[in-house]
């Protein structure tokens, strides 16, 4: 009961961006609306999931959107991937039309999967996706970030140099696309680069103590690009006195304020990540597709970039508020518009 | 006399759990969508039975009045190798599987040998152990993928008839195979020994040490039975640090819960195993109530904190104050 | 030796424990047949020598031979091959398991390579029955039993492994009479079957009644080996303390003082331990529990000292009524009681911790100011206690747990005098402790007494309760049987009424503790 | 009984044999160590900046540590030490959102936050006598609960005080950091209270002896309480000071910090099973554990070697002089 492979293009070319031009579409058979959607989330403990869970929340609050949906359910399960295995049974079980999901694991699905394409339900992966042709994913393109950021590197230090990676969490494919599209560059530069490697596991303070021993033993370094805790590595730099060099790195609002702060003093960034309001692409896709409409099997996003020096304050940071939210929360090619501080802030004044 | 009395006196702990177990479940199926149905208990049973394992392994662990803190990471470490082993043709998936076990054994053994014989204190010397298991999973899976036999994992993962799902029937015969025999061997006896008065024990000639290295070799046998499970039922190996961490904090919550005393000589594992599927039935509970999901960790911490301090009343009860000491 | 070929010989053997010397050259000779019993002060090294001999201890040097072989015992385990089995004095029972997996414990019948636990069980009972402690349920778990059947079941343990040579120390300490008269007969069977038996205690009497021949440690070495009944019981005592010895127990005072009682209970009870009683204890007096084991003297303590919950009843201080809600508010200064507990190893002593930390724990309070410890305050107090109670110590910063049991059970008591209690309740104060210490607990006690304070003393010897106290209560079932004032108190009177022979059905048999 | 009798005999043994732990020695023994192979990879290892970087890196894990040492003398364990430490910092960064007022209390309130917590461990191990290992682990879970509800709930402030800043990373005595300074201070205050208050002899007696602690007149729970409400209030604390070292709180600051904090304790010679150790242990545990983090990560060793280099180490070490010491 999977769902009928077609020729694109997309029903909403700009938002559903096939990944490659390989990419198959898919056409699900229509159904009735509304529709009960279940999203099904993992790990939860951390700045950029709440900041999901919230817009997948306000998502599904706007209007014409409820009008679609008869029944939200959001689950999350913690880090165990098999918790999550079996809460998808459960929602498959319990005859959701669709399943959205944030997956702990991009290769342990596979039964599940299965179960779903027979049960005819539309699940759709995003962020942390799957590894698999049969389920609809939506992402940025993680490699695409690497490159991005080394690119970056290559223009600012154009004569090779040392360079300073700071690293995700060991074992997640982000962080091993991220580190291979950046590699690929540089070494395609064909100038000559002294790369140390760290891991900061995304965590200000981890990246920030591996960037000060680093510096203290590796440095000084040339250029810097870190995948994740970039407000707590330029926090370092600060405190070693490092000087400010080329930076590429995620969207936090922090790692932005000091970008925008020290621009004039030689730290030149380019800011770019994955905005936690991929869910919402996430869910819309998910909602075409019951509708019947063609989307791709792999629905690629634009990356939110912003880099000196045209970070404008207000719309690409925001000095007065929290370093920890990620800035990039709009997909304006989706219609998705939430500014992350409508996202947490607005909850704020609802309680 | 009344031999019933002691045999309920004993088995006080295992039932209580059970008791706790069927009242979750039944609040659990009773508000399911779909109702107590196969395919519910089924999905229920994949996800209990593995933490059931990683249980049954530290109540062994836990029984010699120590423990071990790095269930989780063996339990990574075998499903990476599971990842790269049972696969293929009938006979090598069952030498993949033997290769895995066996990975499980000289894990559980490497602890026992330094607890025991380099008389460290369990705790720390498994958290060291534990790193090694991880990084060594890590070296096998630097991110995740792989795959198993998908028949015998389907198999294994899948219904008996339609109705039992085989993973009941394979944790039956775990108990059946490893923990009847040991509970009631020599070296079971030594392990329980062991942990409840060491000294006593050693001065009545009780076989400590293999009882105790017997206690922890078979704790790493059944993480790594888990370690297999988790292969089946995820098709892949990873090694995850973080769920590595939290499947050994949850197998000491289940060990409690299952009426395992962590101060030793006392508990059985089949009491852990319904205190792992009372665990895991506190995470499906979710599922049944419309929970905002900011609010569900913290709905999961109280149910826990809630039903780890259900033993606590039994001290009312207590008259004699000198009984708060052990 | 009677020219027996010795079934088992120990020559030269010396153990040391850092400084101490346990044992000295130390020789040994057993003979079939026949019960050897060895005497000596508190840390004269019996329990050192009978545990080289169980294979719990490796000499530092020195011989042994078994049938005239030479033999060494790398293990308990070992020993017991040998047929060497030994009840310890630290009982080495588990408390977690029941009692047949105990008595099986070393070498458990087994059916398919698992326990027989029907087998089992068949062993446990003969063994408990041989032992004369039928009344004992093979499935009850040991932590559950009070100590003097946990010792009967030791002793079942120890006949079940069919030994050829038996060796308790200090095995019979915390039984009853009914129960060592039991136990003896056991032993005197045993002997006629031919075995072996090395008898460790500190009770002459049980030595006249069993021993075919006495050796004497001092100092880890032994001074005199002799045949039973060859030398007096002074002459004996002098071996063992190296000195002359005499008037064990001090005068009582003339009449008693008639001040309001400082303890009183009225009507008290608690769940089905205690039943109805009713005390009083005045300044000056040392009031004696007396009864078989386990009949709610130590309960009754515990109620004073505020340990117990639901307790019915009143009890005063001063003639007040008070309500004590732990040990700390019986020991706070309005009340200023102290316990000497049943247990210095676990309820008395912090063993690893030094010396000095145990002598001063309970009086932190009075030692600190503003929770700061005014250590000169803290030195003068202990030096004044090592004094005053002569504490035998290497020094005052050595962990507690390496002085001799008379030793440590000075530092529990010195640590309550810290506080110049008004109010003392001890519990079987001199449990395996050498006649010198006893003594000078004794002297102690009185003196104690006759500068004020009020004293409830409960023991399981007869003889200390004739001689220290001014009263005694016999309890019985949780209530008190019987109030013996002065030359009242006999042995005869403490039997009779221990056993309620008094009141009703005179032929009670002693059943109550499992 | 006749011969030396008398307690003056104390006096007699050197004071540095009676007081010198071996463990403590040879831990500090394998820091020189450390250095010395780390000095041979570069030579920056034994300059003074990257050990006073260091240094200052060790102190959070060092408050963090003390507390879980204060639990360990007991015979007990704070599992719930990541949440705590989070909390603490989000809490402080929260507070400072409400004005001036809030700005100041930002500490305190932080800390305080970390002392509910460990009140509330306080009261299930000591008035509930619930194992320590089970009730931290619940209390962990409700924590994270909590602060995910808050967050998400409330976008609170997350960004550190001027004052956190300072206490992290400022200097007051040039050339030593602030955090340094108030590990010293807390460390001091810790050695004071274990060797020379009744609470500090009171927290070995019941990790050596509970029945007999309680049956020497001390309110044994009161002191548990205390004990893990103070190790609650450290674990913040720490908290505190990572989100000024960082600038900021984040939910997962925690999670980095409760396996080292008991190894550190343990590495420095404190039984895990309660009553033994001293804080100089502790000391050289913390220091031998940051030192080896670090080495291992500038050496860019990969994630799985790290790990794996990690824990032999801890194994090796600990058989060179952690062991129990033999039956007979
Ligand atoms: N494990 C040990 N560590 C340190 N000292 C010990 C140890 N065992 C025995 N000793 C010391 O050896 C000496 C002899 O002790 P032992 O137990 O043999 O005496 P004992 O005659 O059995 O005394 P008691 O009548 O009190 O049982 C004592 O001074 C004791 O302190
Ligand atoms: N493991 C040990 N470490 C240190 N000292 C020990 C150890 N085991 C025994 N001892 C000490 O050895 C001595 C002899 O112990 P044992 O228990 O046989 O006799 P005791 O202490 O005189 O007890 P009791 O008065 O009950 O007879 C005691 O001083 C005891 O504390
Ligand atoms: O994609 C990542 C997300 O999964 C994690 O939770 O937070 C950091 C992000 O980069
Ligand atoms: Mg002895
Ligand atoms: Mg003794």
């Amino acid at each position: 009961a999977g769902p009928e492979v077609v020729s694109g293009p997309a029903a909403q070319p700009d938002c559903f961006a096939p990944w490659s031009a390989d990419t198959k579409f898919f056409k699900y058979p229509k159904k009735e609306g509304p529709f009960r959607i279940a999203f099904s989330n993992g790990y939860i403990a951390n700045t950029w999931r709440i900041q999901m869970v919230q817009t997948a929340k306000a998502y599904a609050a706007q209007p014409d959107v409820k009008a679609k949906i008869k029944e939200f359910k959001v689950v999350s399960t913690g880090e165990d991937v098999p918790a999550q295995i079996s809460a998808i049974n459960n929602f498959i079980d319990s005859g959701y039309d669709a399943i959205v999901t944030d997956a702990q694991n991009p290769t342990a699905f596979g039964p599940v999967i299965k179960r779903a394409k027979e049960a005819g339900i539309v699940l759709v992966a995003f962020d942390n996706i799957l590894d698999t042709k049969d389920a609809i994913n939506v992402n940025v393109d993680q490699k695409g970030l690497g490159e991005l950021w080394a690119k970056w590197l290559v223009e600012k230090v154009p004569n090779g140099g040392k360079i300073l990676e700071v690293r995700g969490v060991a074992g997640t494919s982000v962080d091993t696309d991220r580190h291979n599209g950046i590699h690929e560059v540089l070494d395609a530069s064909g100038k000559k680069w002294d790369v140390t490697e760290v891991a900061g596991k995304w965590d200000d303070g981890v990246a920030q103590k591996v960037t000060a021993d680093a510096i203290a033993t590796n440095g000084p370094f040339d250029g810097i690009t870190g995948q994740g805790g970039d407000t707590g590595i330029v926090q370092a730099m600060i405190d070693a006195k490092h000087p400010f060099v080329p930076f590429g790195g995620e969207t936090e609002n922090g790692f932005r304020k000091f970008c925008a702060q020290h621009s004039a003093d030689g730290l030149k960034c380019t800011s770019a990540g994955s905005g936690p309001a991929q869910v919402a692409v996430a869910i819309k896709t998910a909602i075409a597709a019951l509708e019947g409409e063609v989307v791709p099997q792999e629905v690629k996003l634009p990356l939110a970039i912003a880099s000196d020096p045209d970070m404008k304050e207000g719309t690409d940071y925001f000095p007065k508020e929290s370093d920890n939210f990620f800035v990039g929360n709009s997909f304006p090619t989706c219609g998705i518009n939430f500014s992350a501080q409508e996202i947490m802030g607005q909850t704020k004044a609802d309680q | 006399m009344k031999d019933w009395r002691y045999l309920l006196a004993e088995q006080r702990g295992t039932l209580l759990a059970l008791g706790i177990f069927i009242v979750m479940f039944i609040i659990y199926t009773t508000n399911h969508p779909a109702g107590f149905t196969a395919n519910v208990v089924q999905t229920a049973a994949n996800k209990g039975v593995l933490l059931a394992f990683v249980a049954m392994a530290q109540t062994l662990v836990v029984i010699t009045a120590g423990i071990d803190l790095s269930v989780g990471m063996i339990l990574l470490l075998t499903n990476c190798l599971a990842s790269w082993l049972v696969v293929g043709t009938p006979l090598e998936t069952t030498l993949g599987v033997i290769a895995v076990l066996a990975a499980g054994l000289v894990c559980g053994a490497i602890n026992g040998a330094i607890v025991i014989y380099g008389r460290l204190q369990p705790i720390v010397a498994t958290i060291a152990t534990g790193a090694v298991y991880y990084g060594i999973g890590l070296l096998l899976r630097p991110f995740p993928g792989g795959s198993v036999n998908e028949d015998l994992a389907d198999a294994l993962t899948g219904k008996l008839f339609d109705v039992i799902p085989t993973s009941l029937v394979a944790l039956l015969v775990v108990v059946l195979v490893v923990w009847v025999p040991f509970s009631r061997s020599e070296f079971g006896r030594a392990a329980y020994a062991a942990g409840s008065s060491e000294t006593a024990a050693y001065m009545s000639g009780v076989p400590i040490r293999r009882g105790k290295f017997i206690a922890y070799a078979l704790a790493g046998v059944l993480a790594s039975v888990g370690g297999l499970f988790l292969t089946f039922f995820t098709y892949t190996g990873e090694a995850a640090y973080a769920s590595g961490n939290s499947y050994t904090l949850f197998s000491i919550a289940a060990v409690v819960l299952g009426g395992v005393s962590l101060f030793g000589g006392k508990g059985s594992a089949i009491g852990a195993i319904f205190g792992a599927l009372a665990f895991r039935t506190i995470g499906d509970l979710l599922f049944v109530f419309d929970f905002d999901p900011l609010w569900q960790p913290l709905f999961q911490g109280v149910i826990l904190l809630i039903a780890v301090s259900l033993g606590a009343f039994a001290l009312f009860r207590v008259r004699n104050r000198l009984e708060w000491f052990l | 030796m009677d020219g027996a070929v010795p079934l088992f010989r120990m020559e030269g053997i010396s153990k040391r424990y850092g400084g101490v010397r346990a044992l000295e050259k130390a020789d040994l000779e057993v003979t079939a047949g026949s019960i050897h019993a060895i005497l000596g002060e508190n840390g004269a090294g019996k329990s050192t020598l009978i545990k080289t001999m169980a294979g719990v201890v490796a000499p530092d040097e020195g011989r042994m031979t078994l049938d005239g072989r030479e033999v060494s015992f790398a293990s308990p385990a070992a020993a017991n091959q040998a047929g060497i089995v030994c009840i310890f004095q630290e009982l080495s029972l588990i408390p977690e398991l029941s009692v047949a997996d105990n008595i099986v414990i070393s070498d458990p019948p087994k059916r398919f390579g698992m326990i027989d636990r029907r087998a089992q069980r068949q062993i446990a009972q003969e063994a408990l029955a041989r032992a004369g402690a039928s009344d004992i349920h093979p499935r009850a778990l040991v932590k559950d039993l009070p100590l003097s059947r946990r010792q009967m079941v030791e002793i079942a343990k120890a006949l079940a492994r069919k030994p050829r040579i038996l060796i308790l120390d200090e095995a019979t300490s915390a039984l009853t009479a009914a129960d060592v008269a039991k136990v003896f007969e056991v032993l005197k069977r045993l002997r006629s079957e031919g075995l072996a038996l090395l008898y460790i205690s500190h009770r002459m009497n049980e030595i006249a009644e069993l021993a075919d021949h006495c050796t004497v440690f001092r100092n880890g070495r032994n001074v005199a080996s002799y045949k039973a009944g060859t030398k007096s019981d002074n002459e004996v005592v002098e071996l063992m303390i190296g000195r002359e010895y005499s008037h064990i127990f001090p005068p009582k005072p003339a009449a008693a003082p008639a001040a309001t009682p400082v303890l009183e209970a009225r009507n008290l009870s608690w769940a089905d331990r205690l039943d109805n009683i009713s005390l009083s204890v005045r300044a000056g007096e040392v009031v004696g529990l007396g009864g078989l084991d386990g009949q709610g003297q130590r309960e009754l303590l515990l109620a004073f000292f505020g340990v117990l919950r639901g307790l019915r009843g009143e009890v005063l201080i001063d003639g007040k009524q008070a309500f004590i809600s732990s040990p700390k508010a019986a020991s706070d200064d309005g009340i200023g009681m102290a316990l000497i507990p049943e247990d210095r190893k676990t309820e008395g002593l912090m063993l690893p911790m030094t010396v000095r930390e145990n002598l001063s724990f309970a009086a932190l309070d009075r030692l600190a100011k503003g929770g700061i410890i005014d250590r000169a305050a803290e030195q003068r107090l202990i030096d004044d206690m090592v004094g005053l109670l002569a504490i035998k110590t290497a020094g005052l910063d050595i962990p507690v747990g390496a002085l001799s049991g008379g030793n440590q059970q000075k530092v529990v008591i010195a640590k309550w005098l810290m506080r110049q209690p008004r109010i003392i309740l001890l519990n079987d104060p001199t449990r395996g402790i050498d006649v010198g210490t006893k003594q000078e607990i004794y002297q102690l006690m009185r003196k104690l007494a006759d500068q004020g304070a009020a004293i409830l003393f409960y023991s399981t010897d007869y003889d200390e309760l004739i001689g220290c106290c001014d009263r005694v209560l016999v309890l019985y079932d949780g209530s008190v049987k019987r109030e013996l004032v002065g030359a009242d108190i006999t042995e005869h009177a403490l039997i009779a009424s221990a056993l309620n022979i008094h009141g009703e059905g005179a032929d009670m048999k002693q059943g109550a503790g499992a | 009984m006749s011969e030396t009798t008398l307690g003056g005999i104390a006096g007699r043994m050197p004071k540095f044999i009676r007081r010198a732990d071996p463990a403590v020695l040879t831990a500090f023994a394998c820091i020189v160590i450390l250095l010395l192979l780390g000095s041979l990879y570069s030579r920056s290892f034994l300059s003074p900046e990257y050990l006073l970087q260091q240094l200052k890196v060790a102190s959070f894990l060092g408050v963090i540590a003390t507390g879980m040492m204060l639990v360990i003398l007991l015979g007990q364990i704070d599992l719930s030490v990541p949440w705590s430490v989070a909390a603490g910092a989000m809490m402080a960064c929260a507070a400072a959102a409400y004005g001036p007022v809030g700005i100041a209390l930002a500490i305190p309130f932080g800390v305080l936050c970390g002392v509910a917590i460990g009140i509330v461990n306080g009261i299930g191990v000591a008035y509930l006598r619930i194992p320590s290992m089970i009730i931290t682990l619940a209390t962990n879970a409700v924590a994270q609960g909590l602060m995910v509800v808050y967050t998400g709930g409330f976008s609170p402030q997350d960004s550190a005080t001027a004052a956190m800043r300072y206490l992290a990373t400022g200097f007051t005595i040039p050339g030593v950091p602030n955090a340094v300074i108030i590990w010293a201070l807390i460390g001091a205050a810790m050695v004071f209270v274990l060797t020379r208050t009744s609470f500090g002899r009171a927290v070995y007696g019941i990790g050596n002896r509970e029945r007999a602690a309680y049956l020497s007149g001390i309110d044994t729970r009161r002191i548990v309480m205390i004990a893990f409400a103070v190790s609650g209030g450290l674990s913040a604390f720490g908290g505190v000071l990572l989100a000024g070292y960082a600038s900021k709180a984040a939910q997962s600051m925690g999670d980095a910090y409760l396996l080292p904090s008991i190894a550190a304790v343990v590495l420095g010679g404190t039984s895990i099973l309660g009553g033994r150790g001293s804080y100089l242990g502790t000391v050289a545990g913390v220091i031998l554990i940051t030192l080896l983090q670090s080495i291992l990560s500038v050496m860019q060793m990969p994630e799985a070697g790290r790990q794996i280099i990690y824990g032999v180490v801890i194994v090796a070490m600990l058989l060179l002089y952690g062991r129990a010491p033999a039956s007979r």
